[in-house]
């Protein structure tokens, strides 16, 4: 198959659903600009001319906007070069995005998706580093999709197109010069499906977005002294494929949640309880969770470096969980040896 | 101004005093269970927008939306089936006084979020825009509502683009208890618009003859394409910001304040205008009347014997499926 | 010692601390007007005309001016009728008062106090009943109270205003007509503190605001059959009081967390997330969570009705906990007796 | 004009534009691990307006905020140790470009989101005000942060308070890569100002001297209580939206515009000025050029050598104590 990167994947869906829809539509700060929003709208204002726009800055409003054009027969996809601007948003999007198809008795629901870009590293700092899933994950009549692959993001974001409702379509920026095997043809990735990213039967590893390659790496490092994890890659954060998480610990009877976002009140506690409350399960240890601490991530490169988890913090997590004394020198060097604040030796910043 | 029919004005601003006027009688009866806004005082400016759109045409509203909906064509039972929490009502119940929609009428919603509709009304405008669709949307707030920066946002984006918008603002001079001048500097509200590159005009709101003789050819005029304009109706509300009593004893308003303007009242003025026309007759009275008292009570019996949703419908509108 | 409603237990704090500190000032829409939002601030404009405040209708704007003063020196407290107002200034809340502290590496500090108002019953509908407490319970930099007494209000606003960080200040529209024991004077609740609300063996509820009431009134039915509950009044949401839960269920052994939110991503889960992971304690049986369901409040009081918890549906989800078959009758002919879309008889709408 | 020292506005804004070449030049060198907004080409607004306040007055900015926090005294070293994420820095490395502080010359602060320091700095007003300070705060941002609502919800309190703010735009014309045209209607960007019934004035925001000739008596109406005033300065970034680099390559903007504005520069302009008044000296263009490149040195040489911070600030800053 053809291996192509995350911002090419969204590049190619955006274009070929722009092509089969004229009703669809693509609009953003510096959508049709030369940086092109990192690269997933490069060209698409020349091929598309009545289907691409810019916009001023105002969140809020523009959403509005492109409720109403959702209500009026389009399908708007909008796009934030960072989640931490999308504050601004919150009204439209929970108070009417997310509700109008039900504080109207199911008359018409917005099909409207939103691109939202998490930041990280090269000094981004308290603003530009957010990682907000949970404000949307938690509001009823949202749905929100991760992705952790190019092959998903260009299917996830097809099916978010397609749905009747208003999809928040989460990408983290260290994910855009990933590549994976992608289909050139369109197809869709389902929302609401976990995938097994890595079978296995001793412990659940439960991740989603860029967790989901640290955790790939990290069990790495796992199989190596014959341990065997399971690795679920959510997804979509809601409606959440709880059912998938659940068959899996109820295999492995072990689980770890990898969430790359505050820990008070984060999707990775969600899931926890989720399985504590289930009677049907039992768990063979306490269930743990590695996520960011509860503080925004500081700009200096010095200080973000103990800020975000990597493979050694999960294998030493892992640990924990199996109750096993687990070799860490070998995670801990290849990690010490990376980057910490770029994603790869390319990345010259600035965002 | 020779095609407009007068007389019509009042029976359809009629039918929404009559309407209300019944809503505040029958509320303390505590059947109609969620917070009213009544526009008693301000039919005017609705039927005179309404009256100057195309039934293509679409529009939104706020908190304060009764008029509105049934000046645009809203059906009456369906209004008073949602104030009554009835599965018939326009949102079968789930939206309340405050979140009425007719798409038969293209009455495409009203909300309770300060400013929540106008973005979407822009939106609405620019998907008109994109389909190439010569349809204008009119974007009905109050004079408070221009406060929201989303507003701003908005006016700018359709004054960009001139997208087929007319914003309308019905200046009743508070924002519930609070005078605008406690709210906003000194100065034309219209100023605001001009800011934003848009044409504009100020109104009697009251004068229903008018605003239809002076909207027509600005709604036409957005909808060849001239960009967005935003008006100003100066009106007044009669009864309590929310709920169906007089509050005037609260000391808020000063009475010369309301008296010269229920003398003004959107009813009396085209009453005099049929005066002097000599269209305002015994029978025309007692027709108009009698028809409109008909229509409200017969939908006031059908409201409060209509079926309520049933449990089923509890948590049935989460997602909108394919 | 003296009885008085919530709401004139907010309006005296107000006053007391509007009194003891000049650079105290409280603002919000509706604030001078005859209506006083609800009562809080009756009379204070008169009082201290230069310290209260009315406001455009402008969430966002007016909570960066607060922000803004509070940073120049002055102590503002500002009101939203309600929370669903709130979602306006989420950019401000989160992005600069949550974060003023951190990003200037603790050079000042925000101290503002919002209150917000969560709204229940007559026909209150998607957006005027939203309980919005995890939107702010999740963002680092933020304290969040949701008292559930006029003492305890009293109390917390003081802490509140004395705080010099930002603090978000929930209040119940249900509670506020509610009375308790308040001293005349000013004194503080602490900011982090739960509070044991009844002591107990069998069971350890936790909950806050108004679900106190409805947990007291259930644990009336559970004595009855000779049950002992212990119930744990959070009082504060974030920095939460974990201590106090976890010393609670080490001794009962059991969880019910009962939440007026939403259930996926709610604090009732974080809560329970947090007792999984703990390997020091041992449950008897899975903990559980009673919560809104998850989708918006109808307007329509004909399933509103079935939309709230009550002591019914409480004693109902103890006796799942406790495994045991528990009288339901009482409680349920207790609860179909009351009114269930206005707090009490006198209440006439509309908001 | 007679007490505008211009020789003193050159060498303020030299400071600022070696200070901001040094950065260009060594961020190639990946120390300085954080986005950096620069300000070559508009130091003339950024010193004209610093210029126009009292040190007492406070000032907030943005994400292209170098040149608004050393016209208004901040410390270089703070902002260059800042750049490099050391212990020093004036946000003790927490903030990175976008986020400066010196309450010790009462820069209040700048951060990145746009239109995020707007409503905090009439805040800060609305402080001095309810203290009854003589203190004026200037709100300096880009011509794109007024299609931010929250602006406009700003600017309105202000002007129904009359609170001591001065609004200084400086019309770049871009929004990273999009032109004004292309997110705003054709009218005066002072326009809007005027709908907020604010004073405006639209100035030459190259022309540093003439700012602070307009300027500083318009401070002193608004510190006088005579209610908020806007500004635009007409200027023009000469590199890149976001790093060190020119990107003219990539065509988003013509190169008659772009000549025409490096002709207008600021530093040619006061060069002008001065050379009339033959104040333009050899001897004053060595000693300038040699004190303030011994500045940027000096502070580079002592960023580069500081220490960062310890681990043990990782999350020290979570909440203040009482
Ligand atoms: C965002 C938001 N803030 C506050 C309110 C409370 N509120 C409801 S109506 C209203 C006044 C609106 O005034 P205006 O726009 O002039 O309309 P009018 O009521 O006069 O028709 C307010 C403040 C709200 N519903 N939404
Ligand atoms: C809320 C928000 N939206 C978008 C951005 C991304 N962004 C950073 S600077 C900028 C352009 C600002 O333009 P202007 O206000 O004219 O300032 P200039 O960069 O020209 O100085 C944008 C869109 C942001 N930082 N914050
Ligand atoms: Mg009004
Ligand atoms: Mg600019």
């Amino acid at each position: 198959m053809r291996v192509i990167k995350f911002v090419e994947a969204i590049r190619e869906a955006t274009d070929q659903l722009l092509a089969a829809d004229k009703s669809v539509y693509m609009i953003g700060e510096g959508v049709p600009d030369p940086k092109s929003i990192f690269g997933t709208t490069a060209n698409l204002k020349e091929k598309y001319p009545d289907q691409v726009f810019d916009m001023p800055i105002a969140e809020n409003g523009l959403t509005g906007v492109a409720i109403g054009s959702a209500l009026n027969g389009m399908k708007p996809i909008m796009v934030h070069q960072r989640m931490d601007f999308t504050l601004y948003a919150m009204d439209q999007i929970v108070n009417n995005a997310a509700k109008w198809y039900s504080m109207f008795g199911g008359q018409k629901s917005v099909p409207l998706v939103v691109r939202m870009i998490i930041g990280r590293g090269w000094g981004q700092g308290n603003q530009h580093s957010q990682n907000l899933e949970m404000l949307y994950s938690h509001i009823p009549g949202l749905k929100v999709v991760s992705p952790s692959s190019a092959y998903a993001a260009k299917g996830l974001l097809a099916d978010a197109v397609n749905d009747p409702n208003p999809v928040i379509f989460i990408e983290h920026r260290w994910l855009h010069n990933t590549t994976s095997d992608v289909p050139e043809e369109l197809y869709t990735v389902p929302i609401g499906k976990a995938r097994t990213a890595l079978k296995g039967n001793d412990i659940t590893i439960v991740c989603w977005s860029y967790a989901n390659l640290e955790v790939m790496k990290a069990c790495e490092f796992l199989t190596n002294q014959g341990l065997s994890p399971e690795v679920i890659d959510m997804q979509t954060l809601r409606p959440m494929d709880l059912p998938a998480v659940k068959e899996s610990v109820r295999k492995t009877g072990r689980l770890l949640v990898v969430d790359d976002a505050w820990k008070f009140g984060s999707l990775a506690g969600e899931i926890i309880a989720s399985i504590a409350e289930d009677d049907s399960i039992q768990l063979k240890s306490n269930p743990r969770r590695l996520t960011y601490p509860d503080f925004p991530s500081p700009s200096t490169h010095a200080l973000a470096k103990y800020y975000y988890n990597g493979p050694h913090e999960i294998v030493k997590m892992v640990g924990e969980v199996m109750k096993k004394e687990l070799k860490l020198d070998e995670v801990m060097h290849y990690q010490a040896a990376r980057t910490h604040d770029v994603p790869d030796q390319n990345f010259k910043g600035p965002f | 101004m020779t095609d407009i029919n007068v007389k019509d004005l009042y029976g359809r601003m009629l039918r929404i005093r009559r309407a209300e006027q019944e809503i505040a009688k029958r509320y303390s009866e505590e059947q109609m269970r969620c917070p009213v806004h009544l526009s008693i005082g301000q039919e005017g400016a609705a039927v005179g927008v309404a009256m100057s759109l195309e039934p293509k045409d679409l529009m939104v509203s706020t908190h304060r939306a009764h008029a509105h909906y049934l000046a645009k064509g809203g059906r009456l039972t369906g209004l008073i089936c949602e104030l009554y929490g009835k599965a018939d009502g326009c949102a079968r119940g789930q939206g309340g006084s405050m979140h009425l929609v007719d798409w038969n009428v293209n009455f495409a919603a009203s909300t309770s979020i300060v400013g929540g509709t106008i973005p979407v009304g822009v939106g609405l405008a620019f998907g008109s825009f994109l389909k190439k669709e010569k349809q204008v949307t009119a974007v009905c707030i109050g004079d408070a509502a221009i406060e929201e920066g989303v507003f701003h946002e908005a006016a700018n984006f359709a004054s960009l683009h001139k997208l087929p918008v007319l914003f309308v603002s019905e200046n009743n001079l508070y924002s519930c208890y609070t005078h605008l001048n406690d709210r906003q500097p000194q100065r034309p509200l219209t100023d605001i618009a001009h800011g934003h590159g848009m044409r504009h005009l100020t109104l009697d709101g009251n004068d229903c003859r008018s605003i239809v003789g002076e909207v027509r050819p600005l709604v036409e005029s957005i909808r060849r394409g001239e960009g967005p304009a935003f008006l100003e109706l100066q009106t007044y509300r009669q009864l309590e910001h929310c709920g169906p009593n007089n509050d005037d004893h609260l000391g808020y308003r000063g009475a010369d304040e309301i008296s010269s303007w229920i003398d003004q009242d959107p009813l009396n003025i085209v009453q005099r205008q049929l005066e002097v026309s000599n269209e305002w007759t015994p029978e025309f009275v007692a027709e108009i009347e009698a028809k409109v008292t008909r229509e409200v009570q017969e939908a006031f019996e059908f409201a409060t014997k209509a079926p309520f949703p049933t449990r089923e419908e509890l948590g049935a509108y989460i997602y909108a499926s394919h």
